[in-house]
């Protein structure tokens, strides 16, 4: 049986199977167990299963099929069409699966017609536009469940883990913020109530952690902004000095 | 009950909300009866039908929800600028009407029926909002199971679980 | 141009839009005329009016927007208070949630985690008294940065930010 074929035609080894079964015109109940795991090897063989994975579900599926025919081959043993709970037929098993494959395919095509297709629908408008004039006294005293908020947030953290691990970084170190360089401005500037002169590199002082380093030389760039203050130094790779004038 | 005006009430409330409105609530909110407020919701239903109006309701289970019109959808197309498809592959229709037809279910369970790992699918039903996690089973390894959202209900226009098709067991027949 | 069906794409069009349409827009959606797009909107209006209907079009300057009617704000109101979500869409949480956690933060950087321009929304926040601007960042462009309100702490009851829940970082490696 010569077929080209590319994986992506199949939903699963049950899917790859049904279709052999088709091919070959065979009544579900009564593979042709010989035929059937001949046609499945060569088809997987011909198939190029560049996905691990999925190629070791496509293999187990063969091994299945393997299995049951060397069962087949056992001697004193007739093997017709399997009724009901026929459960001694090495067949029982797959063929059940079979079938309950086929039946959840078959209605799976009945569901999808009757998709409202739910690009034929928007409902989701983003936002109700309420006049904020008439709702300004009400906006002030609503009262939110937190948990509306951190589902929300919860929501976003799930689809970005799924889709995006760059985004995601974005997120890793939320933490109420310990740094803020307004505190850092209000630090250099108490220090500059008793001195004016302070070496740029005392500032960093017991810092502990990049983010607090940062923190510092932006505080220190406020400073010297709005406060006037210089930086000076004397020479290269001499100290540098913060100096206040006046 | 003044008819009418009731129907304008009801109209001003399912724009402004965001998502779909039970019966039970905008019967609360009107001051109206439960059944009172059935029939408003008809009465807006045939009102946008016979002015083949560029909204109209969607009703599933015990919900409202107001949609625009699929009559007019190559339009609203254009103005979200969704001109990708967003249709569902077989496979996803496959996990999903597993899931619709054994809810709950676990991951395994699926995987079981389908002969293949179905995660990566069912994570696409659940970002379209088809499917939900459902809670978890009081067994070995407290496994999550799924199950379908009342917005597949509405996608799918079914009021109630019940309306899935039945499957047809004699029809399966290779 | 058969004004009524037009009038129904028109007001199909304002429904599914999160932010005022333009004219302009509307005309070259519709394929009509400028003028003509005005008179659609000038119809749609009128025809509400008539109908004393839920909605109404609330125009400025060169553009439109649909908007529940006034006339029946108390019920809104009353809607709005007894929903969890006060009305705010999911997006508009999701919007919400990463300003309170990432605060102060940059239009672009939202727009970057959501992977779509969520200006509207932040408006739409603002305009709820849930969000403000913090001032701009000493970077290229200066861009603005917003951040919650002392409101947003008053409705969420919390006494500061540092009360909102813990997100579990553990959870939130790839």
């Amino acid at each position: 049986m010569a077929m080209t074929i590319k994986i992506a035609e199949f939903e699963g080894p049950f899917d790859l199977l049904l279709k052999l079964i088709e091919g070959e015109e065979m009544d579900i109940y009564n593979i042709q167990i010989h035929q059937i795991t001949r046609d499945y090897i060569a088809t997987i063989n011909a198939m190029q299963l560049f996905d691990m994975n999925l190629a070791g579900e496509f293999l187990v599926m063969a091994s299945i099929l393997l299995e049951i025919k060397s069962k087949m081959l056992l001697p004193d043993h007739q093997y017709e069409a399997i009724a009901f709970e026929d459960s001694e037929d090495p067949r029982y098993e797959l063929i059940t699966k079979l079938v309950e494959y086929k039946r959840f395919k078959a209605v799976s095509q009945e569901v999808a017609r009757r998709q409202i297709s739910e690009d034929l629908v928007f409902t989701d408008r983003g936002q109700v536009f309420l006049d904020p004039a008439l709702f300004r006294k009400d906006y002030e005293t609503m009262s939110y469940d937190i948990d509306v908020l951190t589902r929300a947030f919860n929501r976003i953290i799930q689809n970005l883990k799924r889709f995006d691990a760059d985004k995601l970084d974005f997120f890793k170190n939320i933490r109420r913020e310990r740094f803020t360089t307004e505190n850092k401005v209000r630090m250099i500037r108490d220090l500059f109530k008793e001195h004016h002169r302070v070496v740029f590199q005392s500032l960093f002082e017991g810092t502990l952690i990049l983010e607090e380093f940062i923190t510092v030389f932006l505080a220190v760039l406020e400073v010297v902004r709005t406060d006037g203050i210089r930086v000076v130094q004397d020479r290269p790779f001499a100290e540098i000095h913060l100096i206040k004038e006046g | 009950m003044k008819v009418t005006q009731y129907t304008k009430i009801l109209e001003a409330l399912l724009f402004s909300s965001s998502e779909p409105l039970s019966y039970k609530k905008i019967a609360q909110i009107m001051d109206i009866t439960l059944s009172d407020a059935k029939n408003l919701v008809a009465e807006l239903k045939d009102f946008y039908t016979r002015e083949e109006s560029g909204v109209m309701i969607y009703d599933f289970k015990d919900k409202v929800q107001i949609g625009t019109n699929p009559k007019y959808v190559d339009y609203v197309k254009k103005l979200l600028n969704a001109s990708k498809s967003r249709g569902l592959s077989e496979s996803a229709l496959e996990v999903l009407s597993i899931i619709a037809y054994k809810q709950p279910i676990t991951k395994s369970e699926i995987e079981y029926i389908r002969g293949i790992n179905s995660d990566r699918l069912i994570y696409q039903l659940m970002d379209r909002l088809l499917v939900e996690e459902k809670g978890r089973l009081e067994k070995v390894g407290r496994p999550k199971t799924y199950g379908t959202t009342d917005i597949f209900l509405r996608n799918f226009n079914l009021k109630s679980l019940k309306d899935l098709p039945q499957i047809l067991y004699d029809e399966i027949e290779a």
